[in-house]
């Protein structure tokens, strides 16, 4: 484990008088799976949107490898290599399962824009490059077979296979994952966990992941932070965690009659 | 004692996400019955289903021996099981007196209505020093108070709670608590979903767990708080 | 030259407290239901050639006149939101932008058909003497037509604020899920406001319609003023729309009194573009700025 | 290098342009039919409708029947071509009669010249029309230059004007009036104390009016049709002005006084006709356009039904019903109309035809001056 | 080339042996104002179909195209190849203003304010006389003649040889446009329709690519109202008014937005159905409003969605039998 890649320094958000995020600082280091957990409401999803730019910080700085990324725009968050995918499935649901892992490789495909009207034998290169390395992503995440349907048509377990392969396809250098392992059974959310080791270990890439699905959480992540009513409560390895009585109080409730 | 409520494996999909599989529950007239789990293992899509907001693919939900799993959300809102959903879903722009007035929106008799609203207003004295307030303008806790406000004054039978505690301080779930005691000793069946669970067991003499759309345990609040199958539901393996 | 800004106030006031009228359905569908109605002007001249052909041609009292055109346009709204916007209100907005310039086309033209391409006149059932009042002269149909304007905001506003329907009204438009929940039947609210917004503007046609003209074609004008001053009232807002129309009557008054006439028009439309680009949501709108 | 072939082929199409059918000769007309001006289209259609009957009934052209061939041009320049396109190439038409608007006529000319088939508006007033050069042509109708010149003195010395205010429609026909108009009068010492345009479809005229009130004048000269002329001058009588009130559009009809009402009286208006012109060719048409449509025709009315008359004459002139006859008999026409008689000069504008000046007089547009329209 | 390339391709192939077949010049100048439409319902569907958003202010391009052509022809005396690309460059600038202060827009706003500006520019034409000649329009335009040297000029004057011109033009324009749209900014144009928040959590900035589909389609509608002005010899203010703009929207939604082939048939259908529907006179406006109200509703693909609605309302009764 090495330095910090993604740092938050006292990140809060308001909405109204109402405090979402609070004072909320943690680090993802290089190379690691951190899991940011809490009961619903907690600000989790907050925490993502302020990380990506899809919501500016009231107060606080975020930055990524040192550079401040403070209230960047989503696509310049993006464009450094921080690719994020969302809570309610999200993919290009008109478009065809290729067609939407080719699109998510936007950033590497982009040459001057005047190669728009005159590709020239950069552009089918690079449109070769694309094609392969989406055959590829289609293997991986075993999409093969449904290469040409509507993303709209998938069932529910390729789609949030899809959504990843998205954000796989885009290049990232730390990946945010928010809850993909909802809805999926047993099964798929052991193939999940497999997948983030091997997208982790063997292809250098760290995430960060909010996800409710507590087995997925304890089985995959290095470290944990923990977050109740917007504030940080808890920090650990899984084991640290899940014997830390504030964590259980936050999520099972206090006892009648606790302090 | 018979089930007024009674829920018989009940499927229900979004489009293709199947997130109900043959989930079952029974709810006795006045009992206090809660339904917990993990984030998304469907408890939300339980009630939405027996509220009519959704239609179950397939499966049966029946009310006082009724079928009424095909019916609107008003007719089974009159048939008498009100539904106070997640996130409060308040009106922003309606004050707090006019919302518990549309709560009685189906009622024909005024004076029922009226005793219906002091109730309230007796559960959540706030409201009342509120009354002239549009919604939009409460805090977190009373806009909780509002919702469940507005669902009593349809005077039901059976009260379905949707996360009533979702991001209340200690204290006003303390104060919730006791409401939700009141309106149980007011005669009234409640179906909680709950992410407290302390809070839940607490209230509810029996429970159900579901994960992933799918009953896992079921049974007596005060064993199951003892069960390890919970804290795993929960906090996983 | 006080007197005649006195005089072009006055005018402006009258004209805007029209526009506000005859945009006031139009906040309902789209202020409330966002739907862009394109057919809204056509609701408007139906209003007016329905009043010309049952005072002008029937001979019936103008009062009597504007009763039935309430019932037959209140059912008229309704059927085409059963039949044409129900189907499309999971829809983007386009959809249904699209469906009531269909609407648009074929109600001017089935209207040129059977009503004739004449103006038509709705029996005036005010007296048009002129009346000074001070240095500024105003008459008694203006004055008549004001206070049938200003009954006819209250009572729609009385509806939407003191009804039990207007509060069913409200509750859906602002959360229909918690609308549904309560018993309210939202797909027929949805139809009654849709039907509420078609009667609304053509009551303001038929009542116009006395003071100006009845004609097939006189729509497109009227759909673009109501889109003005609904996007400068908010978007939903019955006093924003009055305080829109009186904006942009007494603003195209005074620019056309004291500029030129021929850029009176753009008056309007300056106004919407330079407002949203200040305040993207509108005057009135309070929206919250959550992802 | 040129496309020559295809320009060969566009000529060799052009000259098989003939009459399709032996039994009948197609007049091609356009109008507009939809739209806010489709009132004003449908009048002159029906006028055109009265003639070809009439016609007919006597036996028609060249014992062959008149048959009009009737097109919607929306008063749109690219509808209106479509529509030219389709009567010369498709229905071979040997002559069209139309536009309305004068941008529609402008766009069509070229159509028709490129064509070689004769174009006759009974509408379009804009001076301009007929300095083009075209010599496909033909306005069979006033311009507002010569009713101007007509009645500017008239005006001048019977209303005994001094101070005027000029408010036109913002389009061709009423910047045209208003220019002219405001021309002629200045020429005779009367002042111009406000100009002002106001956009087709307008509703509301009292901040206008203020101005105009303001402004003192004596009179008031408004160019509108039917619907835009009657709200006015009926708020002009609201808003308590005096003064005389005169101009020129549609205004001596029925409609138009219905529309306005009380309003209308007293207004005087300049047109090149009215339904109580005393000739006796009038009455008759008067009589029967009344049996036909129950109602008074108007100046396009008469326009409609001059103009297929004229055109009916020149092909009975030219003993044939081919295009480069018909111009060369519309050339040397002289046409007896129900406002006078029809000819053209070089440039191919209509003279010799009677203006008139009328008052309107409880739902009566009774006549006050008539004059001749010279040749220019 | 991908298949609706290969189609593109055979409609041109078609098209361009037409005048050789047909000598009926009303026919022809029926395919001259398809021809026009194609290259303006196409840039409109680079708005609407592509970047997803209802312009309805798409007609103040074609306005601003169709004077800017008028204007240096007759007061500059410039060439009429030069103002076609004068009109393309005025409709592009107009789009990059517009499109810059609109876009962040959303829904209802977004609609009415695009309406708004092309209702200003129409009222500016019809009122700045000085420079518009006001409502009575700028008339007799030259035709656009191409001079290709000393000497050697390319007469279009003919019916066919508009129709070459427009053909030329309208290929220019579908060109470009399907290098557009198959390249990464098209594919980044088209995320963005489909789903903003993934779009830029890929990278792709909403707004620039939106800006840039309005300015292509800005450009191509400023381009065919050159064409316009030329053929139809004659621009007044209502190039800007809303007909127009119903016009190629009606060709967008029949023909099915969001794809290349769609536009051009939608223009080419409506062009002909309109003048044919001559024969059923008053009534063909009704029927025309019937007709659009029936393709959103029923649809909503346009006709080129229909094959694959047929598939599947085939494969349903497939699967029904078993």
């Amino acid at each position: 484990m090495s330095a910090a890649l993604l740092e938050l320094d006292g990140v809060s958000r308001h909405f109204g008088g109402l405090a979402a995020v609070r004072e909320v600082s943690f680090a993802a280091r290089s190379g690691e799976i951190l899991s940011l957990i809490g009961p619903n409401g907690a600000g989790k999803t907050t925490t993502f949107n302020l990380i990506t730019g899809f919501l500016r910080p009231s107060s606080g700085r975020v930055r990524f490898r040192g550079a401040d990324i403070t209230g960047l725009k989503p696509h310049r968050v993006a464009s450094l290599g921080v690719v994020r995918t969302f809570q309610k499935t999200n993919v290009f649901g008109g478009l065809s399962v290729f067609d939407n892992i080719v699109t998510g490789q936007y950033l590497k495909a982009r040459l001057p824009y005047w190669r728009t009207w005159f590709p020239g034998r950069v552009a089918s290169a690079r449109d070769a490059d694309m094609r392969r390395n989406t055959e590829r992503l289609l293997d991986f995440l075993d999409l093969k077979r449904r290469r040409d349907d509507p993303a709209m048509s998938l069932p529910y377990g390729d789609l949030r296979r899809l959504e990843i392969a998205i954000a796989l396809a885009a290049g990232p250098e730390l990946l945010l994952l928010d809850e993909p392992a909802a809805g999926l059974n047993t099964a798929e959310a052991k193939d999940l966990v497999r997948l983030l080791r091997v997208v982790n270990r063997d292809w250098g890439l760290s995430i960060l992941l909010v996800e409710h699905n507590m087995g997925v959480v304890m089985e995959a992540s290095h470290r944990i932070v923990v977050l109740n009513f917007g504030e940080k409560i808890a920090e650990g390895t899984p084991d640290a965690i899940r014997s830390d009585e504030r964590v259980i109080a936050a999520y099972l409730g206090r006892r009648q009659g606790e302090p | 004692m018979t089930a007024v409520l009674s829920v018989d494996h009940l499927d229900v999909a979004y489009g293709q996400v199947q997130a109900l599989a043959g989930v079952s529950l029974a709810v006795e007239a006045g009992e206090i019955v809660a339904l917990v789990g993990a984030n998304g293992a469907g408890k939300s899509t339980v009630l939405r289903a027996v509220s009519g907001l959704l239609r179950p693919r397939a499966g049966r939900v029946s009310f006082e021996g009724r079928r009424i799993d095909s019916l609107s959300p008003r007719d089974i809102l009159r048939a008498g099981i009100a539904h106070c959903p997640e996130e409060r879903k308040i009106w922003p722009a309606i004050t707090v007196a006019e919302t518990l007035e549309l709560g009685a929106y189906t009622r024909r008799d005024a004076a029922g209505a009226e005793r219906d609203r002091r109730r309230v207003y007796a559960y959540f004295p706030r409201l009342e020093e509120r009354r002239r307030q549009l919604a939009g303008t409460l805090s977190g806790g009373e806009q909780q108070m509002l919702a469940i406000g507005r669902a009593l004054m349809s005077a039901p039978k059976l009260l379905l709670l949707d996360e009533p505690s979702l991001g209340l301080s200690p204290m006003l779930v303390d104060d919730l608590r006791r409401v939700i005691l009141d309106i149980h000793c007011d005669g009234v069946a409640v179906l909680l979903v709950e992410q407290n669970v302390h809070m839940a067991l607490d209230l509810a003499a029996r429970a159900y767990v579901i994960e992933t759309g799918r009953n896992v345990i079921d049974g007596r609040s005060a064993t199951l708080l003892q069960n390890d199958a919970l804290v795993r539901a929960y906090l996983g393996a | 030259m006080l007197d005649l800004a006195l005089q072009f106030t006055v005018n402006g006031l009258v004209v805007g407290a029209f526009y506000a009228l005859s945009a006031l359905g139009l906040t309902l569908i789209l202020g409330l239901m966002e739907v862009v109605n394109f057919a809204h002007g056509e609701f408007y001249m139906m209003g007016g050639i329905i009043a010309y052909y049952l005072t002008g041609v029937l001979g019936l009292d103008f009062f009597a006149s504007l009763a039935i055109v309430v019932l037959v346009m209140g059912a008229f709204g309704w059927v085409v939101d059963r039949l044409l916007i129900r189907p499309l209100r999971s829809k983007d907005t386009l959809s249904t932008a699209l469906v009531t310039i269909g609407l648009s086309i074929f109600l001017v033209n089935t209207f040129l058909l059977l009503a004739g391409t004449a103006p038509h006149k709705v029996a005036t059932p005010f007296p048009t003497a002129p009346l000074l009042l001070g240095p500024v002269v105003i008459n008694e149909t203006r004055l008549f037509a004001v206070a049938v304007a200003a009954v006819a905001i209250l009572g729609t506003h009385l509806l939407i604020h003191r009804t039990r329907l207007g509060g069913a009204m409200r509750a859906t438009f602002q959360n229909k899920e918690a609308a549904a929940l309560v018993g309210i039947d939202v797909e027929r609210i949805y139809g009654f406001t849709f039907a509420l917004g078609t009667t609304m503007a053509a009551v303001s046609g038929a009542l116009l319609g006395s003071i100006y003209v009845a004609q097939p074609t006189v729509g497109g004008l009227v759909s673009l003023k109501a889109f003005v001053v609904v996007i400068l009232g908010g978007m939903g807002s019955f006093a924003g729309a009055v305080i829109g129309g009186l904006i942009l009557g007494v603003a195209e008054s005074l620019w056309g009194g004291f500029v030129s006439s021929g850029y009176q028009d753009v008056i309007g439309f300056a106004f919407v573009i330079l407002l949203l680009l200040v305040r993207p949501y509108g005057l009135f709108h309070i929206r919250s700025e959550r992802v | 290098m040129s496309i020559r072939w295809m320009v060969a082929a566009a000529m060799v199409s052009a000259a098989v342009a003939a009459p399709a059918h032996a039994d009948s000769i197609k007049l091609g007309v356009i109008q507009p039919l939809t739209g806010s001006v489709a009132y004003n289209g449908t009048s002159f259609v029906n006028g055109a409708k009265l003639a070809a009957e009439e016609i007919n009934a006597k036996g028609g052209v060249l014992g062959k029947k008149v048959d009009l061939d009737i097109e919607d041009g929306e008063c749109k320049p690219d509808k209106s071509v479509s529509a030219a396109e389709k009567l010369i190439q498709k229905d071979q038409v040997p002559v069209l009669l139309g536009a309305f608007c004068s941008s529609a006529t402008l766009a069509i000319m070229p159509v028709a010249q490129q064509a070689h088939v004769p174009l006759v508006t009974g509408v379009s007033s804009s001076p301009a029309l007929t300095e083009k050069g075209n010599t496909w042509f033909f306005r069979a109708t006033e311009t507002d230059a010569l009713l101007a010149k007509g009645f500017a003195k008239i005006l001048h010395d019977d209303l005994k004007l001094t101070r005027l205010a000029y408010l036109g429609v913002n389009d061709d026909f009423g910047r045209g009036a208003v220019d002219e108009f405001e021309k002629a009068m200045t020429a005779m010492g009367v002042k111009t104390v406000l100009t002002d345009y106001f956009e087709h479809g307008t509703t509301d005229y009292y901040t206008l009016l203020t101005r105009g009130r303001a402004a003192h004048p004596d009179g008031i000269f408004v160019a509108a049709e039917t619907q835009d002329g009657s709200i006015l001058v009926k708020q002009v009588k609201e808003l308590g002005i005096n003064t005389k009130v005169f101009g020129v559009g549609s205004w001596a009809t029925a409609d138009f006084m219905k529309l306005a009402g009380d309003a209308a009286n007293g207004i005087y208006a300049a047109v090149p006709y009215a339904a109580t012109m005393p000739n006796a060719r009038n009455k008759t048409f008067v009589a029967a356009y009344q049996q036909h449509y129950k109602e008074y025709p108007g100046k396009y009315s008469a326009a409609g039904y001059n103009v297929v008359n004229i055109v009916a004459e020149a092909i009975a002139r030219a003993k044939a019903a081919r295009p480069d006859a018909i111009r060369a008999a519309l050339e040397k026409i002289d046409y007896q109309g129900v406002n006078g008689a029809f000819r053209f000069t070089d440039k191919h504008q209509a003279y010799g035809f009677d203006e008139v000046l009328v008052k309107l007089e409880n739902g009566q547009p009774v006549i006050v001056a008539t004059t001749t329209v010279e040749k220019p | 080339m991908r298949g609706e390339g290969r189609i593109l391709l055979a409609l041109l192939a078609v098209a361009a042996v037409l005048p050789l077949v047909i000598h009926d010049d009303y026919f022809l100048h029926l395919l001259v104002v398809a021809g026009f439409y194609v290259i303006l319902a196409s840039s409109l569907n680079l708005i609407v179909g592509y970047v997803g958003e209802l312009s309805l202010g798409h007609a103040a391009y074609l306005g601003l195209g169709a004077y800017a052509a008028a204007l240096v022809t007759t007061r500059l005396g410039l060439s009429p190849a030069l103002s076609l690309l004068a009109g393309a460059a005025a409709g592009g600038i107009g789009g990059l203003v517009i499109g810059a202060l609109t876009l962040r827009l959303k829904g209802p706003y977004f609609v009415i304010v695009t309406l708004s500006f092309a209702e200003v520019l129409r009222l500016v034409a019809s009122n700045w006389v000085e420079l518009t000649n006001g409502p009575m329009g700028i008339s007799g335009l030259k035709p656009p003649d191409l001079a290709l040297g000393r000497g050697l000029v390319l007469a279009v004057h003919s019916q066919a040889a508009f129709f070459y011109l427009v053909l030329v033009l309208a290929t220019l324009a579908l060109f470009v446009m399907y290098r557009f749209v198959h390249s990464n900014m098209g594919r980044a144009a088209i995320a963005i329709r489909e789903n903003r928040h993934v779009a830029q959590s890929v990278g792709i900035d909403p707004f620039f690519y939106a800006l840039a589909a309005f300015v292509l389609g800005a450009l191509f509608a400023g381009l065919a109202g050159a064409f316009y002005a030329h053929y139809f010899t004659y621009v007044g203010p209502e190039v800007f008014g809303f007909s127009f703009m119903m016009s190629m929207l009606i060709m967008v939604l029949v023909g099915g937005k969001g794809t290349l082939i769609g536009p051009v048939l939608g223009a080419v259908l409506v062009t002909l159905a309109d003048e044919y529907l001559r024969e059923a006179q008053q009534l063909r406006l009704t029927l025309f409003g019937l007709l659009v109200i029936a393709v959103v509703l029923f649809f909503p693909e346009g006709l080129v969605g229909l094959p694959a609605k047929l598939r599947r309302a085939a494969a349903m009764r497939g699967e029904a039998r078993q």
